[in-house]
């Protein structure tokens, strides 16, 4: 029951999104916030760090999928990077996964937005 | 009749009541107790996360919906409140989520599902069938003097 | 009247409950969701944990001892439980754990303060005095239909 | 709210007890055990490492003295160790520590038990 933690870095032309604690309908506007701040500097590569994410809400699953489609219509998109297993396998069964990309390594997500 | 040692020592049949303001504010300590109480009558980790966000689900629409419209808010003079009953048996965990605000016509709502909300990318939506997917019984019932009321219940699996 | 949005907003005056089965157990739970509240109130970290410890020990005593003997328990109908409401308003946090086992009689038990036990390094007994020590007011009392109440206040310091 | 953990390591002559989480009237039967079958097993000598204790209410508190008085009549003692700070401005308030001896240094908190 850690506190909703969100801070961000750059990586090149990526934007590296950290968060950590319970994304829920509380913490999810601070979330919505950072993201809508990203995208209106431009911003619309995101690799969202998930590592110290204990708890995520429909409404936060939600989001992602928003914010990924909006990306992408900018050239852009949502990744998500070092997903703790019991949040995995619950948007795996979901579908989620299907949907987002996940990666596991901080350089390889950050190099699934270099060009081929 | 069953004296208080017997009943203290009798721990997987339990009741535990929360009544909280209209906040999602609360909603981390109620899946704090709910995924204890799930973890004490035996549920695997993977379907403790899955109770945790039904349960979560289900306050949640309560704050962001159930007292939306003051129109049809039928309970004038009250507080809006959340309030939680889970009940741990042996062999399932019943949990009800009650509030005094509109009616929600739950049974004839049937939205599309989890997949198909996905192929079209909805950023909203997911969470009643993400309920319906993680428990074994999701019913929603309205009574003028109780109010509403969305019981949750999910079974023990023999492994 | 006020709307939905006007009380959820007004955050500073919230009312919690929260009724278990009387195990030790939860006692975890109601030190996390204490400890929150007294948070929002605006009590600083050190008054926090002596809130805490205050609450607990109430709730303590209520496993502990409340339903102790069968003989004294007036409301033998019940299932042993810890029920307690938490009031946040703007400047006061106000605790009430109540029971319904054996009567107390609260006020007229002067034991030794902290200091006088810990003299004769006595293993307990330090639970009433630590309750009175840490609130601005502890106060017991008894009611054949809604049972034993003890109520806890701390103000919040002007700085 | 991290569960209530205890562990032993023997250092010499003195034992070593680790203990983290809540100690609370629910875990503290575990506590009691524990030192119980130390003394009975003729060790007097214990450092109490409390390093990652979260909360410790009256009952745990009491059960500290009544040992330390029990192993101080067996030419022993109970002695704390990194008692953390929330804590120990807590049991400093109610005069424990003038009581129960306080230390910051594993190394000292063994070495206090040896015969100057
Ligand atoms: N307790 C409730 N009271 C009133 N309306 C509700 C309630 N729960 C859900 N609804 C309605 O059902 C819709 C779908 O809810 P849900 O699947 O949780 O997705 P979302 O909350 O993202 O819209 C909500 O948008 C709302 O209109
Ligand atoms: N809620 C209660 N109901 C009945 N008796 C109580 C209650 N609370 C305390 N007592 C009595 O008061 C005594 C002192 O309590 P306390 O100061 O908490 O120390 P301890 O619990 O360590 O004895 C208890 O031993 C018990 O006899």
């Amino acid at each position: 029951m850690k506190p909703f933690q969100i801070s961000h870095t750059e990586r090149g032309a990526v934007q590296l999104v950290q968060v950590g604690g319970a994304l829920d309908m509380h913490s999810f506007p601070r979330l919505e916030s950072e993201l809508r701040r990203l995208f209106n500097h431009g911003h619309h590569r995101l690799v969202l760090d998930c590592e110290g994410l204990d708890y995520i809400g429909s409404a936060g699953l939600g989001a992602l999928i928003g914010f990924a489609k909006e990306a992408r219509e900018h050239e852009g998109d949502l990744r998500l990077l070092n997903v703790p297993p019991h949040i995995y396998r619950i948007i795996e069964l979901l579908g989620f996964t299907k949907v987002l990309q996940v990666h596991t390594e901080e350089t390889a997500a950050i190099a699934s937005f270099q060009p081929k | 009749m069953p004296t208080p040692e017997q009943i203290r020592i009798n721990k997987t049949t339990g009741k535990l009541t929360i009544q909280t303001p209209c906040d999602g504010f609360y909603l981390r300590h109620i899946r704090a107790i709910m995924s204890d109480l799930a973890r004490q009558v035996g549920f695997p980790e993977h379907e403790i996360t899955m109770i945790q966000m039904a349960v979560d689900e289900a306050c949640a629409n309560v704050v962001e919906h159930a007292y939306a419209s003051d129109k049809q808010w039928c309970w004038q003079h009250r507080q809006p409140e959340i309030r939680m009953t889970i009940r741990t048996e042996s062999g399932r965990l019943v949990i009800e989520v009650n509030d005094h605000g509109q009616r929600f016509d739950f049974t004839s709502y049937r939205p599309a599902d989890v997949a198909a909300n996905l192929d079209e990318m909805k950023p909203g939506g997911y969470g009643i069938p993400i309920m319906r997917r993680f428990m074994d019984e999701v019913q929603y019932s309205s009574n003028d003097h109780t109010g509403n009321t969305l019981r949750l219940v999910k079974y023990l699996k023999k492994s």
